[in-house]
């Protein structure tokens, strides 16, 4: 990375002095058990907040806003993580898989129209999974018929998609539809961009094991999609997803990693230096102490595998399977602290029952978080799909005949 | 008996709460009170089944199973556990009949967290204490998570007398001095509430006596709650392992049955091995009890020997650590092999990593049972060092 | 099991009286470091001193030498293993396999020539695995010609057998070897009765992880076994040999569970009282004292878990996946708790260079322990195999297509 | 330079040690001087390459690849490090000279057990006592698992002087009151032996002083131990996983290679995991160590602030109780996918296994390492607090 050293000092202290000024007092206490509508406006205003000051698209090119070097973007989300900054979740895939979509294979139109759309707040959804179709996701069956009758040029959409995180408040869809049901699997596959608003769409959340309902099902019914909203050429959206769907360089896992490291690690030393009603701290117990030394040090860890793929991104020499070393070791991470948490909180962890929305999956809630935990252990290809692609893309142990 | 009690208890209990029976899986009481599970171990004189705590072990297995909430705990494993310790009172054995026949919800306050396992043990953490006797008798304690105390109609609380020596003393929710609050749980299947006294008046006659030492009595008692929660966890990770087996048998992914993977085998493969050994450490520690309840009953006033208590409290630690760490375990591995499904609200996987996760802290965390069980091998290896 | 409960209190005080008169002082000391001639001699003299006693073969039918109830049976190992008896090594494949194999599937005659040799001290060796067939055994390439030529009658093998062990002691193996090279993977085998001083028979030992060299090579050209030494069928072996392979019912398994219980824990429990340098004990460290009581619990665990493996196989409700699950727990509890042992032990487990013959897998050396303890995850079907038949036997689950 | 200085080494230790090289796999001694290996860290002006700890951290690295028996722990991770660390001398300066360009080999005595990490630390647990000075100077004390120690021809011995400052005092095995005994150990790729001195004569100028504070010299020196064995056990694991990926490639059961089958592929896939994240501590703790060393060379007399010798502590801790337990567990893992053949002598995975038992238990445990780690956690809380 190309930013002398003392531009980054330089650059944290003022993110720092930003942060002092800027992220919201006391945001965890006010943001837990809010509703959907509080959540969004807090979200979105967060949101503002980080773009004025150029924090909310570091990655992106200079030209639509962001501009920021790798190296650069590590110490910003250094330094949001150490000021315990509440997290862009609502944004997420607007600013990352939209935008990564757009700025490789999307046409200057699509560019135009949804990048300062994104920056204002445009809220976007991914559609990919499906019943049918979660780890093995090429295997998808919602159909988009090309229809041209009637001087029209359209996609006819039906079929239904799941874990659509954030559907309900979503302006627009990334969808994956099949367009060629004669190719094989991978090839007949095209990528649309999909206006929530359309005619024939129907959004149910689905409650998750903590009570929450971020993740929904969009039914797809004869939903008709203009043909300029098609991203890539025609069935080449598998390649277009998978092309884009590791947009963010590692820099998410990184964001992860020091949140874990600083609010994480933090919550965790603390409740275990509260003592507890025979007025013991759980710290000076070496069972206890044992085991915080040991999160400390995979944290550690973590971080500097998450530097490390960050590097490896901006020196164009990331492994086909470094995203899923990290994957598996720091959601199994997550898993093992949290459920730590929830252990040495033992009955107490019982009685909290609503986390700070916009935290993330460290909020000292250790129960809810334990459960949350598998956020990460799950979706995305879950642990027993990333331990085989280690096992044959990182490794290259031989497929299974 | 036992085999055919396990059928009967886990087809009623599939009908009574089942998964369409709403959130709380609640089951009918009255059904529950029918089926004479409420007084299985009350004496055939006092219209019980007479039968020991292995049948009791099998109820709380099959509620865990089911996942269903009903008072049990409260009543049964405790409420009727605490009055078969007491001496004979004209109270108590009333109390029994009625439990056994009609349906009265009862809840005993006592420690359920890890304290009483600490060196200093019961009765150094018997959490009311009485001060004066008779009609000035007055009542003062607080105790926290204690199961069923929010619906109880009879409470029993665990004090130390004035001559320090631990009673049960009875108490109706709402009397003065006495409150009774819920703590709402992320298990909703389970209801736990605070016990709070402060200078409560004793009504005449509510003070009851364990037969024999009362220590070993109050160590019997918590050793039957750490008990009745493992069997609730290896009926609960049994559940998750059928659970997680069926759905690997006919979910497909990549033109497979997602259970010929490996992976997933494998995983099962250790559920299995879990609840296998979990199995037994819960059957053994069921044995030791019932074998030291039936001493305690048959001893009379005498009460029961140091060392059926400490064998009972070994088998226990070993059961209560070893199953309900492993319920925790299973039930996170069936929602990982489950996938996306198995993180859904209907699914109601969270709901069993809920349950083991109350189970797993009440009566004891593993690692307080554990510390028991080191100064145990320590003292052992002491003695056969002498 | 039908003895009363009173007669097994009589024979367990039986058998307690016998080991403290008859358990040699000190063996482990004298049996630390000797050369194979010594263990010989030693397993040998033990053998006869628990023949005498009635205690050689109790599994056997009473008609042979034996006679004991599996109740009886189980009272005979807890009180060998409380005694901390020598363990019968080199006796092992005679006694079980050997004599389960003549009972269930020899001749008469046969049984008459061995059974009351084996008593005597012949010794049997196993040769089942190859090189080319260690988990997947049917897959063997050792084959056996029958000959009839010049009026003999007459198989004449040739191959090549691994992991033989004890076959440098050995009098008699037990031979698989593929008498129809055109029958299917199972179909084509037959079991052999094999003369060890038989011409044309290389032996080979190979040193194993600890130095030691009890596994041996068994090289076959041109070897000529008569064919009244066939052992059921022709072409039969495989079954024959499955129907034999279990014909301990559990038992060693609960001899194995016992002595983890009694010697194991105790040296674990002594390692942890003895204070350090600094003259602290490791067991007054909370960290340790959970281990301890860890394996404590799961040492109890294994025990019920062996009582009911035994009580399934007397009362023949023994499920296809039960002898899997134990193999997979004790193996597993082994190499963690010798692990754990190495680790308390620390830098002066490295200084300890050889272990007791005639003793278990726990001789509280804890290093070579520990690295033996691989003796038990990897032969008779490696763990990873076993958790495949205790998921497809044991539960029921899909086999890979 | 650094990678320059890997892929040679790999192909040197590579031919010179090989798997036919006996079971002991000695390397040349001769050709690792050659090599400029012993005084990478020596300045230029004594005839060294004059670059950093990271450089020594590729061969130790390298090294541990081999499994590979040569005093350079001895000799160069502790010789040539207690040397760098002290005041400048001219019998100092001589036995550096000698060290980057002959091959005298060295062995420092120092306490490479879990003591120092203690609460106590250094120099409570400096293992000799200096009585006396000038040509009176005796020295007592007693050191044991000393890496080296019975083939060095110089000992440097880790001492506290009469007023209670650690010093260094050079000596020669045979003179008298000094005795040096071989350890033999189940890694026979490592040589130790115990150091003895009873009152033992010390020549004139052969009592050497720390540059700054020789506390700090002393719990460098320790740190540089526990990076150097760190280091080991991340070449010795990434060996195994190497050998185990190449087995299960070729290797044929069930009709299909072995690592065709998740168990197994996953079983790699773990390894690779904590190879990765042991590999990144390690590189954190090593950029650590060499920014501390660099200020305390360049720091003259002043030496070096505690918040330095803190963040390397912590930053060695982290590495070597990770990697050196990793380490272990990657080497059995790699024996158990290597099924039958991993378990004979021949395959060479036993010497990585006990090799890499002693790295973990040589210059402190990981749990005594995670417990110098939990008392620094807990003072940091403490300051945030504050």
């Amino acid at each position: 990375m190309s930013v002398p050293r003392g531009d980054l000092a330089e650059l944290r202290a003022t993110v720092r002095g930003w942060c002092r000024a800027h992220v919201p007092a006391d945001w965890r206490r006010a943001q837990t058990g809010v509703g959907g509508d509080e959540f969004v406006a807090f979200q979105q205003a967060w949101f503002q907040e980080l773009r004025r000051a150029g924090y909310a698209v570091p990655h992106w090119p200079a030209e639509w806003g962001g501009g920021m070097s790798a190296a650069e973007q590590m110490v910003l989300y250094q330094e949001l993580a150490a000021a315990d900054a509440p997290r862009l979740v609502l944004a997420f895939v607007s600013i990352h898989h939209a935008a990564a979509t757009l700025l490789t294979a999307g046409t200057d139109e699509q560019r135009r129209r949804h990048l300062p759309g994104i920056l204002d707040g445009e809220i976007w959804v991914q559609g990919f999974s499906e019943p049918e179709a979660g780890s093995d996701l090429a295997s998808l069956r919602t159909t988009a018929r090309r229809d041209r009758r009637a001087g029209g040029d359209v996609f006819v959409v039906n079929g239904q998609k799941l874990w659509a995180s954030g559907a309900a408040h979503a302006d627009w869809c990334l969808l994956l539809a099949r367009s060629d049901p004669a190719a094989p699997k991978r090839r007949g596959i095209s990528y649309l961009l999909m206006d929530m608003r359309s005619p024939g769409l129907d959004v149910r959340p689905i409650r998750n094991a903590l009570g929450d309902s971020h993740f929904c099902e969009i039914f797809l019914n004869d939903v008709e999609i203009p043909a300029e909203n098609l991203v890539g050429p025609e069935n080449a959206g598998w390649q277009v997803a998978q092309a884009t769907l590791s947009a963010e360089r590692g820099m998410t896992m990184l964001e992860l990693a020091e949140r874990l490291g600083n609010v994480g690690l933090r919550s965790l030393v603390d409740t275990c230096r509260r003592p507890d009603v025979t007025g013991r701290r759980p710290i000076d117990d070496t069972l206890v102490a044992d085991r915080l030394a040991g999160f400390d040090t995979e944290i550690a860890g973590l971080r500097a595998l998450c530097r490390d793929l960050v590097e490896r991104h901006d020196a164009g020499t990331v492994g086909p399977a470094d995203a899923s070393v990290v994957k598996v070791y720091y959601s199994e991470l997550l898993q093992r602290m949290t459920g730590f948490g929830a252990e040495i909180a033992g009955l107490g962890a019982l009685a909290e029952l609503a986390k700070p929305a916009s935290s993330g999956w460290e909020s000292g809630r250790w129960l809810l978080d334990f459960i949350g935990s598998w956020e990460w252990t799950i979706p995305g290809g879950t642990n027993e799909i990333q331990r085989t692609i280690i096992g044959e893309r990182g490794l290259g142990l031989p497929r299974e005949p | 008996m036992r085999a055919e009690l396990r059928a009967v208890a886990r087809d009623l209990l599939a009908t009574a709460a089942g998964k369409d029976g709403g959130d709380d899986a609640q089951v009918d009481w009255a059904l529950l009170a029918e089926a004479g599970w409420l007084g299985l171990e009350v004496p055939d004189g006092l219209d019980g089944a007479g039968v020991t705590v292995a049948e009791t072990a099998v109820v709380c297995e099959e509620l865990g199973r089911a996942a269903a909430r009903a008072p049990y705990l409260g009543t049964t494993v405790l409420g009727a556990g605490a009055l078969l310790a007491l001496e004979t009172t004209d109270g108590r054995d009333e109390l029994l009949r009625a439990l056994a026949t009609g349906a009265p919800r009862l809840a005993v306050a006592l420690p359920t967290g890890d304290a009483p396992l600490g060196a200093a043990g019961v009765p150094g953490t018997v959490p009311f204490r009485l001060a004066g006797s008779g009609a000035a008798a007055r009542l003062t304690g607080r105790a926290e998570f204690v199961p069923d105390a929010a619906e109880a109609e009879t409470l029993l609380l665990l004090a130390l007398d004035e001559g320090g020596e631990p009673v049960v003393v009875r108490a109706v929710p709402g009397q003065p001095g006495l409150e009774v609050t819920a703590t709402p749980v992320l298990d909703v299947s389970r209801s736990v509430g605070a016990v709070a006294a402060v200078g409560a008046p004793v009504e005449a006659g509510s003070v009851w006596r364990f037969r024999g030492d009362g220590r070993a009595g109050g160590r019997l008692l918590l050793a039957r709650g750490a008990l009745a929660v493992a069997c609730d966890s290896l009926g609960a990770a049994e559940a998750m392992l059928a659970a997680t087996v069926g759905y690997a048998s006919v979910r497909h992914q990549f033109g497979r049955p997602i259970g010929s993977f490996q992976a997933v085998k494998h995983g099962c493969a250790d559920m299995l091995v879990s609840v296998s050994v979990g199995r037994g450490l819960v059957t053994e520690a069921t044995r030791a009890l019932a074998a030291a309840s039936s001493a305690h009953a048959a001893g009379g006033a005498g009460g029961i020997e140091e060392a059926a208590v400490i064998a009972v409290e070994v088998a226990v630690s070993r059961a209560k650590s070893y199953m309900c760490a492993a319920a925790v375990d299973v039930a996170g591995k069936a929602m990982q092999l489950h996938g996306g499904i198995g993180y859904t609200w209907e699914s109601g996987v969270h709901r069993y990593l809920k349950r083991a996760a109350l189970s797993r802290a009440l009566f004891g965390s593993p690692a307080a049972h554990r510390a028991r069980l080191a100064r145990r091998l320590d003292a052992d290896a002491a003695g056969r060092a002498r």
